[in-house]
């Protein structure tokens, strides 16, 4: 995995790397009912990426924002170069040299790329006015410089997650800081554009910086750390370089114990046929869809960013119905206009955008859990069946080993990964005959991976049909009976299981 | 002593006025008054005198926001067996007074009447006028007017015009686009009837502004403020109505204690309408 | 994952977070009233029975506002039109409430009605502008604010169209009675009690907060969230509308600058009493403590003869502090966990 | 990442989105009234130049006002002071603005002082109550919908106390001369062109939009977020305590009632002109034109003669109309790409 010229690398500024870039030590954080870090130590030396690994909800994120001067910390210290900083607030940080991709995504919905790039560092010309077409030409430089191909003067609220995701990184690599703290920076990028960023980050590796990159990717560590850190609910486990172990040694390090199979895909009985799409099509965005699925199958979807595997998701359940073409479900013709219309015929939908069209923030787990449910039975006249359903989210919380002190918590509160769970248990409890899932496992640590897939193959197993979208290949092909490519909005094959390889897939993807 | 006096309005020019009267005149007498602003507000104005019965005073005073409220009004003091005076409103119940209950005040028809016989005198029974109403709905906009309309269908006056009537709410900077917007629209008053002075006054303003001589028109108010009363000095008004603020105030003062005190007294005490003009302005300028 | 352990929370601070907060508050209020009566007076504020009466019977009508204003506000929307819909049905419901003992104002030929009549028309035409206002917001997609800012300008034209400025008065002694006496303050109650119940443990009540929590989300969960929308500022206008009656029948008459501002105070109890501009927070019985310091401040002002200069000065520091309060206390609750 | 690509908006539309959608607008309420007249009244409403400039004249102060209210919206807050700040600002100015030749409401032995000193004293006065403004919204966290309506009671009341009342007139002609002749609208022109280019063209303008778009964005992006927040509030202040003045200056004459309601309709003529009350959107030249449709129904309605009382229930409809056709002109416009 590991080249010898990263190995090389390593070497070589093991050597020169002795004043570290950044050192913390002792910090703690408290929030209501969660101690988040506690007695955590953490080092980083300049021209290296240092790994952050650990479940979710571990503290990765709120050490980071430690670091960017997003929190205070209650207790603890922080040394740059040596000196040790106080860190009041984001502008601190940026300003000592301290540049973070945050987890949830934090742009300007409604300012152009540009301005959401040079945000506080706008150039100006002699009379202090801002110079757009300067920003403009700077952007399109840093843009071909990282080799991004996003219209900087293109609103961010048009933009896809994955280029959302690339604006940050340009954000971030912009600052030309010193610390570069990446969260989670490929939770929504395909391979080959993961490859790209590696590319950026070994680049700004040679030019001396420390790279935070937090990942619950495996094969990533391995492919682009040159040392990692592991956490454990808030405590600080201890740091290798990625050279000295194994995949499993770096599970049983965050996890404490030992998860033998990733995709436990067990083989189901594949029955009637439930879903049948025709000929579908949203004008301009896909066309062409045509595909049926089974009870107890897994159709797994893959295809580059932007491909539109989403919008087909979409249209399916109805966010966004498509213009043409027919679905049939149980061999009648439905139409499906709302998700409601989708929800009646038994379909379900966790979609890909947990902040902006899954979560209900201000509210608690139990209240987001119990939400989709009640739109079958659960009440009386009206009057929900509040101790009912408290005892069947319960179930869900610890099936899914939620992590959270009780169902009353607010969503808000939980770590990205187990807002995610909370998610897949709302369409649970609403029995679905017909499941999608965009990206379930995005942002999902290895342990909890291993649970939710699982449980979609329980699922399959007790009959209910499954699509899955997913940019992560290995995901598809371990779960997958069938797989779906899609490109720039058309459906370019479908795989059977046995004949499905990475090759084969990114050959239809990318054509 | 203690007296409630819940008012209907305080941002109002002539009922400030009335104000600072009885509080001037509560405290020549050693009494004790305590002010409540219902800002116009029916329902306020119904608390703020339930709110005095619950602090046990020993009458209140109220000028009304609206005349057919006074039966509820009336009805929570007669409950509460406190002396209860009307002011400056006339109640639309005054026939009904229970007892401990007055009236001290002055008709609000007759200040349109007074307005109107008079201008309808200084045009010589002829010309094109406008009305300028007060906050539509109001007591005072609804009296006044209605009295100008009457005395402007009398024979002697039947030949002046009504163009149009809008309302400016009572305030200058309205009343001064109000006209404005008329003037540009080919509305060319020569008389202005105004329910109140400050709308007078805005009239004036934007007259004056487009340059019309104020010679050619005839602009009534009412109230007599001492804005007002300069611009009829200046010659810019020619006509207001004078409304005892000292009469009304120290009427509905003394009225209360007669009761409170089981004196005898009136249940209507009218203090008329008082016509101003250039001749007899002077005699104005200290008097609110 | 076995070591997944959050410190649990205390229990007791799962129930009633907001509303024990300004709770404290209502009581801190009361006390400095309580204090400063026997201090400037000589007596005390709350000792006097009729005094409290009094002091929820004058917020009734703003506090039936104010309930539906809170479930509006909850979805993230707003109310701008209660204040005018009270007028509008004020003066509606009053001339068919008159008798003819008097004049009537408009409808000379009309028999005495029944007061249910008069009381149905107003609810009635305030679930109308509710309506109006949903299926504009839900509809168009227009800002809450703007489409009630409308119906704003518009019922108070109407309210003012409707008899030309003229008042109705005397309506007939039963319609007059359901403003008398405490019926207001039981009304406002009851009404409470019935949002209390919905919001909290129906489906209504989930959805609305669903969906001041994520209007997106909430289609997506498969809430018909324009429909629950228009259900939402209906229920406001009606309750405005019943506020007209009530408003109507308290004054024994009813004039169109009748609820002038009543949607700012409503606004104020509802946001005083803990339910979030940002939608997805709030609750009734926030809203009624909240209600009743907006009438302790009332009735506390005119005990202490608080200078009629002041009160307005310091009923605006008051709201600002009680707000100010509520925020520091929750935020106090989250540093101790 | 060779793929990522967003379609590229076509250039044009990037330019001047929700103003020329407006713009149509007002030009077709505009040929409304031209039509109407016509046909009404058998003359051109808009042939008149005399009333065009009347048009903007009685609305620059409103206009002024809605300059500083759209920075406020922008930054997703709302500010509901301004016209209660006018007229305290009003009041205390023309206090200082007064000659020997009448008695002096207050302060009888000034002498009298160059005009300069009460506009200065209006404008700082409004400022301080704008940083009051935020500084209670950002050190404190109150929604700004309640810290603004605390300042909102508070400066009326202390409108009402400063003279007990007692409206405060005859300005020295200097002082009067800024309100009259074309000077308002000049006055209202210069502010929005500043503030056009500061919000387009400078960091204070970025960090407004940013703020609103997303608060959190802006903190992790470097922005300190409150400081930026009271600077707005504080602009949004002075602005309103410069159409104190204003108004003043123009009316003669200082009241206690003043600007009642102006803070609606510079909201309303904000969210007219594509101002998104959700923040993160808008600009000051939709607001010049969302003011002008305001004084263009003012003078319509007088010139077409309609009813006093119908006058309100037609505002009412035409601002929903007016923001209604522009979200359907904007969906129309994404629909169409
Ligand atoms: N603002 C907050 N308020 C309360 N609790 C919080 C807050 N932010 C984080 N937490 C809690 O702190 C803990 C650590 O969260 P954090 O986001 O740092 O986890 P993480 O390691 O980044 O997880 P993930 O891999 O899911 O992103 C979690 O238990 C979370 O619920
Ligand atoms: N809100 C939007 N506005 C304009 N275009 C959009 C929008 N959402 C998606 N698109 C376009 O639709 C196409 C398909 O996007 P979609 O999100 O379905 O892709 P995807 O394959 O699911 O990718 P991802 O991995 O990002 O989920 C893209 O070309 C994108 O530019
Ligand atoms: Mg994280
Ligand atoms: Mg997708």
């Amino acid at each position: 995995m590991i080249s010898t010229s990263t190995r090389q690398a390593i070497e070589d500024f093991k050597a020169k790397a002795r004043p570290y870039l950044l050192e913390i030590e002792g910090i703690r954080k408290e929030f209501p009912g969660v101690v988040a870090l506690d007695g955590v130590e953490f080092r980083l030396r300049p021209g290296t990426v240092h790994a952050l690994m650990g479940e979710n909800g571990a503290g990765k994120s709120t050490l980071m924002k430690i670091i960017a001067g997003v929190y205070a910390p209650d207790q603890g210290t922080i040394k740059l170069r040596g000196d040790e900083v106080r860190l009041k607030s984001p502008k601190d940080a940026l300003e000592q040299g301290i540049a973070m991709i945050h987890q949830e995504l934090a742009l300007m919905a409604w300012m152009t790329v540009a301005e959401n790039i040079w945000i506080r560092r706008e150039p100006r010309n002699a009379l202090g006015l801002i110079d757009h077409k300067r920003m403009m030409a700077n952007t399109r430089e840093l843009f071909d410089q990282l080799k991004i191909g996003i219209d900087p003067s293109a609103e961010v609220s048009t933009l896809t997650v994955a280029q959302k995701q690339m604006v940050e990184i340009a954000k971030a690599v912009s600052y030309e800081s010193s610390v570069l703290i990446m969260d989670e920076p490929t939770s929504a990028l395909t391979e080959s554009e993961v490859s790209h960023l590696f590319e950026i980050i070994r680049d700004l590796r040679s030019r001396n910086i420390g790279i935070v990159y937090i990942t619950h990717k495996m094969n990533e560590l391995f492919e682009i750390a040159d040392e990692f850190s592991v956490f454990r609910d808030g405590h600080y486990v201890g740091t290798h370089a990625s050279t000295d172990v194994t995949r499993d040694d770096i599970i049983r390090m965050m996890v404490g114990r030992e998860i033998t199979n990733m995709f436990p895909k067990e083989e189901a009985p594949i029955g009637d046929v439930i879903l049948e799409v025709k000929d579908l099509e949203l004008n301009g965005v896909f066309s062409g869809i045509t595909f049926d699925l089974r009870r107890g199958e897994i159709l797994g979807v893959a295809g580059l960013v932007g491909s539109g595997r989403s919008n087909v998701a979409e249209a399916i359940f109805g966010v966004v119905p498509a213009t043409q073409g027919t679905i049939r479900i149980n061999g009648e013709e439905t139409t499906i206009s709302s998700p409601a219309d989708a929800m009646r015929a038994g379909m379900a939908l966790l979609t890909e955008d947990r902040k902006e069209t899954g979560c209900f923030l201000p509210l608690t787990i139990l209240e987001n859990m119990q939400i989709a449910a009640l739109q079958h039975g659960h009440s009386q006249m009206g009057y929900v069946d509040e101790s009912g359903l408290r005892i069947l989210c319960d179930e869900m919380k610890n099936a899914m080993r939620i992590k959270t002190p009780n169902l009353d918590e607010r969503i808000e509160n939980l770590s990205g990964g187990n807002q995610q769970k909370v998610l897949i248990a709302r369409w649970l409890l609403t029995k679905p005959q017909i499941l999608i899932l965009d990206e379930p496992t995005r942002g999902i640590d290895v342990g909890a991976k291993a649970e939710i897939h699982r449980l979609i193959s329980n699922l399959a197993k007790e009959g209910v049909a499954v699509i899955m979208i997913s940019s992560e290949l290995p995901e598809v092909l371990g779960m997958s009976d069938r797989i779906l490519v899609m490109h720039e909005g058309h459906m370019t094959g479908i795989l059977d299981r046995a004949e499905a390889d990475q090759v084969k897939i990114m050959e239809l993807a990318a054509r | 002593e203690t007296i409630g006096v819940a008012m209907s309005l305080f941002d109002d020019n002539y009922l400030t006025v009335l104000r600072h009267n009885i509080e001037r005149h509560a405290k020549d007498l050693g009494v004790e008054v305590q002010m409540e602003d219902a800002q116009g507000d029916i329902a306020r104005q119904q608390s703020q005198i339930e709110n005095f019965v619950a602090a046990g005073v020993d009458g209140i005073i109220t000028m009304l926001v609206d005349a057919d409220s006074g039966r509820a009004m009336s009805k929570i003091a007669e409950n509460a067996g406190i002396p209860l005076v009307f002011v400056n409103m006339l109640p639309a119940n005054m026939d009904t007074f229970p007892e401990k209950q007055a009236w001290v005040g002055s008709d609000e028809e007759q200040a349109g009447e007074l307005q109107a016989t008079e201008i309808c005198k200084l045009a010589a029974g002829k010309g094109d006028a406008v009305i300028l109403m007060g906050q539509l709905g109001t007591t005072g906009q609804r009296g006044r007017t209605a009295a100008v309309e009457r005395v402007l269908k009398s024979d002697a006056c039947k030949d002046i015009k009504v163009l149009d009537q809008q309302t400016a709410n009572w305030m200058r900077t309205p009343a001064l686009d109000l006209m404005t917007n008329w003037t540009t629209s080919g509305i060319k008053p020569t008389i202005v009837f105004a329910n109140n002075d400050e709308m007078a006054l805005g009239a004036i303003q934007s007259l004056k502004a487009s340059g019309v001589a104020m010679d050619d028109v005839i602009i009534g108010g009412v109230d007599a403020t001492q804005d007002a009363l300069a611009a009829l000095e200046a010659g810019d008004l020619d006509v207001t109505v004078y409304q005892s603020a000292k009469g009304q105030g120290e009427g509905s003062l003394d009225t209360v204690l007669k009761i409170a005190r089981g004196e005898k007294s009136e249940q209507r005490v009218a203090i008329p309408f008082e016509l101003v003009t250039p001749e007899n302005v002077a005699k104005y300028k200290s008097s609110n | 994952m076995e070591n997944v352990q959050a410190q649990p929370a205390s229990p007791t601070r799962r129930k009633l977070p907001q509303e024990l907060n300004i709770l404290t508050v209502l009581i801190g209020v009361a006390l400095v009233f309580e204090l400063l009566g026997w201090f400037v007076q000589g007596q005390s504020f709350l000792g006097n029975p009729q005094r409290l009466t009094i002091m929820i019977l004058q917020v009734s009508v703003v506090g039936i506002i104010a309930i539906g204003v809170t479930q509006v506000i909850i979805t993230g929307g707003i109310d701008l039109s209660s204040g005018s819909v009270v007028a509008m049905t004020a003066m509606i419901a009053m001339s068919f409430a008159q008798t003819s003992d008097f004049a009537r104002a408009i409808y000379p030929g009309l028999t005495d009605l029944p007061a249910i009549v008069p009381i149905l028309i107003g609810v009635g035409l305030g679930l109308i502008a509710g309506i109006v206002n949903g299926a504009l917001i839900a509809l168009t997609g227009i800002p809450p604010f703007i489409a009630t800012l409308g119906m704003m300008v518009t019922a108070r034209g109407i309210a003012k169209w409707y008899t030309k400025g003229q008042p109705i008065s005397f309506p007939s002694e039963s319609f007059a009675s359901i403003g008398s006496g405490a019926w207001p303050v039981a009304i406002f109650l009851l009404v409470a009690v019935i949002f209390h119940v919905a919001l909290r443990y129906t489906r209504y009540g989930k959805f609305t907060y669903a969906i001041g929590a994520n209007a997106q989300a909430a289609r997506v969960s498969g809430i018909n969230v324009q429909a629950h929308l228009v259900k939402v500022y209906a229920i406001a206008g009606m309750l405005a509308g019943l506020a007209g009656v009530v408003t109507a029948a308290r004054a024994e008459t009813a004039q169109a600058g009748m609820g002038m501002m009543y949607e700012l105070d409503a606004i104020a109890a509802a946001v005083i009493g803990g339910t979030s501009l940002s939608g997805g927070r709030g609750r009734i019985f926030g809203t009624v403590i909240g209600t009743v310091i907006l009438g302790l401040m009332m009735s506390g002002f005119t005990f202490l003869r608080v200078d009629a200069y002041y009160q307005e000065i310091v009923k605006g520091l008051i709201i600002v502090a009680a707000v100010v309060t509520d925020v520091y206390r929750q935020k106090a609750r989250v540093k101790k966990g």
